[in-house]
């Protein structure tokens, strides 16, 4: 889906690219989140996934978190942001109620950590489970416990 | 509440934090804080319970029998289909997530061929496209008429009219999947799409079949609302019942016939044509009520608009090829090109997307399914405050959960 | 007959407690039966020829099971409540007439308010299960069914005293008299009677948790209810009790306000069994039908319309009584 | 006053549909019911109309099965105790119908025809090793009746009325990818 013509007027005052997904950092995806939801109507969150990358030569181990927004009906805007593994990335969900459980499954899955989330348990998996099996590092082929 | 083991990690710079109002129950409430008549009492709703839909669990504080917190706890039925996804090839992951939403299971299938064939850019063939959209429709009307039926078995017990209405509706399940069967040799997980077009096409019959079978369905409806809607306790129970604020629906995402119960008036179908949708005249029933009876409304009608465009487009299918692809026969016969690509389709719950990323093997790089269900049980913390007991089990009803989809 | 009241007493009560048990067994069959066709299904059908000898197989399977009594339990009160709850049962049926005459196991003045009494006492081991089983569902079904007995007593209660009054006894058997040759009280005098028949229908299925006022077992709800923690043959004991209080409750309904052994042709007891088992089987009807109220619902039902509406009926029948 | 009328036309419904037919599937000792041809249960493995095995061990299903769990051993080439010519054989072949989720891939990419599914009831057993079905179980379920869908027929139904392949793979040519995605979100960063 391309990027609306409106968003794209405001992303690059922003000094953003329109594209699919919107490249944003860290800094700024709360501000970008907020603009989208709150001046231009973007209120229904669709999404937030996160895909794990390996250290490479020039990148370090990441993951990459993408959300998806839409103005309804026709209207849809994902943004994505880059996690160095370790670090932490702000929640939307302060912005998006629906932000909550989103983050908690990829927190679960993949093992993004998002700061400010008022409730960051594992939702999928048990508790006192070990790992992110979604990470391309999780090994899964143990048949027993630690299961990696 | 801080979990230990990230707490060593790093905090990004975070930007001024905009404040919002919330006008609806706060999920984070400590029980403690509330002031009850006697003693609280916790009470898990489930992991086996029979009206969680599922292996689910919600945990309850209950004031005497008013829920003042509810924290819902999916994972139950967490069979790692994401990973899966990674480890099996293109051609491999539709028969897999046929088991998602099992009761939807082909427009799963839909979903993720969708996803796919947009990494690529394959354009399935137009007799493929029509089948694709004749499916869809038929599978809809079985998995509203599965929702019916256990949404009265809430209300009315697995031992009283609600079994009634519930056999009733399996009675006519039981139908369509027999049409199903004809076409596809499956009754249920059928493997019926491949990426690029259908493995099966339909046999002599067929048509003819389906018309008996959804023609009966539409002259029986008035049954169902007679067992049901018209009838006084069912409205006694439903009106005002799990009122959905629009605002709070799509900020959680919520779609599908949940929202279009709050009064919003969005159906991918119509506003995102996929498929043959563009060519099907097509009437999205909308309610501003919000509550589980304009729930109910909402789903009926969108059940006999299925019906309707099931028996418009069944005779209308082009000729033409079935696949655009060559049929598999290796599991690589498919290989994504670099990319990524999201594609959401209309499930009978709502969005039902596929995020695939793809770095030009034969199997997805990551693989996401944005369940619409996983979303409206997260409707649950905001609805289950301040309600009876009772209630609770008809709210959740009404949100027509599938749980094999929340957790996937 | 027999002359000595303690040994005519036995005899009669073992014949009746045992016929009794059976029907109710058999009824299990029925309803099974009954629903399944309502539903476009066959019903049992495996166990002896049209599935007959299915609540033998039931009865098997429930000795079968492991006697489990739950280890936080309260086991006293959690062990007594199943037989408990089938004797209150069984102890109303001691004064019902099954025929003209001295076909009664024991002929108490005051027949009717002790049927009513010792059937409402099952809220007391309903209410022990409840408490006893260390389960909040089932804590929850005990307490509904407490709240749903103080309320549904009362117009049961009403309804119940206009064929009382009507009547001009306090006797069974007596009632039944005053009905003879068709002068049966759900039809005539015309509004009253009908309306307390309907009454009396309506408080008997919350009597014996029955659609739609089944709060207490409410299994969408509360999984069972009070039986959540019971198994084999304690459990079998409630459903028992349970399917044998919705017989009580048809028999009784036949005898106040459709004439008992009255009909056409010779008097007799037959005539008492049609109209007891055709009340059942619209009980059943009822319940394969309809849907459940919630617990607050269905208490401003009964008292914000049952109650009133059984008072008007009490005053009606008085005054037809008085001036008629 | 209208609970009970309401209360009424429920009772209607289910009044009615006690004189309706029944929907029941009569249970399989009782005749069961007719089933369509495409319908599938079980496996078979055939013998082809030479009266060979027509299983070559070439693993293809096994490739395929999105569940792992079909295990062929191959035979090595031998002449073929009916024709003499030579052809592949499969020593082994194991389906662990425990967690078979009946795609019917298997039967599509079989190029010999040689793993067909069942159109007959499946039968439960009492232990999980009669799931599992064996080389021997496999062949012995061969008389049974079979399902309509073959390697060659499935293929055939797919390809109906498709272009033929031009020397490159036609279909992947037409679909020019018109707006190239970027490889990765961070790509753009």
């Amino acid at each position: 889906m391309p990027v609306p013509d409106d968003v794209a007027a405001k992303l690059e005052a922003m000094g953003l690219a329109p594209a699919d997904p919107v490249a944003v950092d860290r800094q700024g995806v709360l501000a970008l989140a907020a603009l989208l939801k709150n001046e231009l109507g973007f209120t229904y969150l669709s999404y937030c996934a996160a895909a794990h990358r390996p250290a490479s030569e020039s990148e370090p181990d990441r993951t990459v978190v993408e959300y998806r927004v839409r103005r309804l009906p026709r209207d849809e805007v994902a943004f994505a942001v880059v996690v160095p593994t370790g670090e932490s990335t702000p929640s939307l969900c302060a912005l998006y109620a629906g932000a909550d459980w989103q983050e908690r499954e990829q927190y679960d899955l993949v093992g993004t950590v998002f700061a400010g989330h008022p409730d960051l348990r594992r939702i999928m998996l048990p508790e006192d489970w070990e790992g992110h099996p979604l990470r391309r590092d999780y090994a899964i082929d143990t048949r027993h416990h630690p299961w990696r | 509440m801080a979990v230990a083991h990230h707490e060593g990690a790093a905090v990004a710079p975070v930007g001024p934090v905009p404040t919002v109002v919330r006008p609806w129950p706060d999920p984070y409430l400590d029980p403690e804080t509330h002031e009850a008549e006697g003693d609280l009492m916790v009470m898990n709703l489930g992991p086996q319970h029979p009206s969680t839909h599922g292996v689910f669990r919600v945990k309850l504080w209950l004031d005497g029998e008013v829920c003042i917190k509810a924290v819902p706890y999916p994972g139950y039925l967490h069979r790692g289909v994401e990973k899966l996804c990674e480890k099996l090839s293109y051609v491999q992951i539709p028969p897999i997530v046929d088991k998602n939403d099992y009761v939807s299971p082909f427009i799963n299938e839909l979903a993720v061929c969708m996803a796919f064939e947009a990494l690529n850019a394959v354009e399935p063939p137009r007799r493929s496209q029509y089948l694709r959209t004749l499916g869809a429709e038929m599978q809809r009307v079985a998995s509203h008429l599965l929702w019916l039926g256990t949404f009265g078995m809430d209300m009315g017990g697995a031992l009283g009219g609600g079994a009634s209405v519930f056999m009733h509706c399996f009675r006519e399940r039981e139908t369509i999947l027999d049409c199903y069967e004809l076409w596809t040799g499956s009754r249920f997980h059928y493997n019926t799409l491949t990426v690029g077009g259908n493995r099966h096409d339909v046999p002599a019959g067929f048509a003819e079949l389906v018309k008996r079978t959804y023609r009966a369905i539409r002259d029986r409806a008035h049954e169902y609302d007679a067992m049901l809607v018209d009838n006084a306790i069912f409205r006694a129970r439903t009106v005002g019942v799990g009122r959905v604020d629009a605002q709070l629906a799509m900020e959680l995402g919520v779609s599908g016939p949940i929202l279009r119960a709050s009064g919003v008036d969005w159906d991918l179908r119509r506003d995102q044509p996929y498929a043959a949708y563009g060519e099907v005249q097509l009437n999205v029933p909308v309610r501003s009520g919000g509550d589980c009876l304009a729930r109910y409304e909402v789903r009926m009608a969108e059940l006999l608009e299925s019906i309707r465009i099931v028996l418009d487009l069944v005779d209308g299918i082009p000729e033409g090829p079935i696949a655009a692809l060559k049929p598999v026969k290796l599991p690589g016969a498919f290989k994504g090109k670099a990319g990524q690509a999201y594609v959401a389709v209309e499930s009978p719950r709502g969005e039902l997307g596929t995020w695939v990323i793809a770095d030009g093997s034969d199997k997805p790089y990551r693989c996401k399914i944005r369940p619409p269900s996983y979303h409206a049980m997260s409707l649950l913390p905001y609805l289950a405050p301040g309600s009876n007991l009772s209630d609770i089990i008809v709210t959740l009803g009404s949100l027509d959960p599938i749980l094999g989809e929340v957790d996937r | 007959m027999i002359e000595n009241p303690w040994v005519w007493g036995a005899v009669s009560g073992l014949v009746v407690v045992n016929v009794f048990m059976g029907v109710a067994a058999w009824s299990i069959w029925f309803e099974r039966k009954f629903a399944g066709r309502m539903q476009n299904r066959p019903g049992p059908t495996q166990v002896g020829p049209f599935g007959l000898l299915q609540p033998v197989a039931d009865l098997l399977k429930l000795l079968q099971k492991e006697d489990i009594t739950p280890k936080n339990a309260d086991a006293v009160l959690f062990n007594i409540a199943p037989p408990l709850g089938l004797l209150t049962v069984l102890g109303g049926m001691a004064v019902f007439p099954w025929g003209p005459g001295a076909w009664v196991p024991a002929d108490l003045d005051v027949g009717i308010l002790f049927t009513l009494s010792i059937a409402s006492l099952m809220t007391i081991p309903v209410w022990m299960a409840g408490w006893a089983s260390n389960n909040k569902y089932a804590l929850i079904g005990g307490m509904r069914a407490a709240a749903q007995a103080v309320s549904f007593e009362v117009p049961l209660l009403l309804s119940a005293l206009v064929p009382i009054i009507l009547g001009g006894s306090f006797k069974l058997g007596d009632i039944v008299a005053a009905q003879a040759d068709g002068a049966w009280f759900a039809l005539w005098p015309p509004g009253p009677g009908a309306v307390a028949f309907l009454l009396f229908l309506l408080c008997s299925l919350a009597e014996a948790n029955r659609i739609p006022f089944d709060i207490p077992e409410a299994e969408s709800e509360l999984v069972a209810g009070i039986t959540t923690e019971y198994i084999g043959m304690k459990f079998g004991l409630f459903y028992l009790a349970e399917y044998m209080h919705t017989l009580i409750g048809s028999f009784l309904g036949a005898a106040l306000f459709l004439g008992g052994w009255d009909g056409p042709g010779p008097d007799g007891v037959h005539w008492l069994v049609a109209k007891g088992l055709g009340l059942f089987a619209l009980i059943f009807w009822i319940r394969w039908s309809l849907l459940r109220y919630r617990a607050d619902q269905f208490m401003s039902v009964c008292w914000k319309i049952l109650v009133p509406v059984a008072l008007c009926t009490v005053s009606a029948a008085a005054v037809w009584k008085v001036y008629a | 006053m209208n609970a009970l009328l309401t209360a009424w036309a429920a009772l209607r419904v289910t009044g009615l549909n006690l004189f309706r037919a029944m929907n029941t599937e009569p249970l399989p000792w009782h005749g069961g019911r007719a089933r369509p041809e495409r319908f599938r249960t079980s496996f078979a493995l055939v013998h082809n109309e030479d009266g060979d095995e027509a299983c070559i061990g070439c693993k293809m299903c096994e490739k395929i099965c999105p569940s792992q769990i079909i295990t062929v051993v191959p035979g090595g080439r031998a002449p073929s105790p009916n024709t003499g010519k030579p052809r592949g054989t499969a020593k082994d072949f194991v389906l662990d119908m425990n967690a078979c989720i009946h795609c019917e891939l298997c039967v599509q990419v079989c190029p010999e025809d040689a793993i067909l599914m069942l159109r007959v009831p499946e039968t439960p057993g009492y232990t999980r090793e009669d799931l599992v079905l064996t080389m021997d179980k496999l062949y012995k379920n061969e008389p049974l009746e079979k399902s309509w869908g073959t390697g060659a027929r499935l293929v055939g139904m797919q390809e109906a009325g498709q272009p033929k392949p031009a020397p490159k793979p036609a279909p992947a040519a037409k679909a020019a990818p018109s707006e190239a995605a970027p490889p990765s979100p961070e790509a753009g960063s």
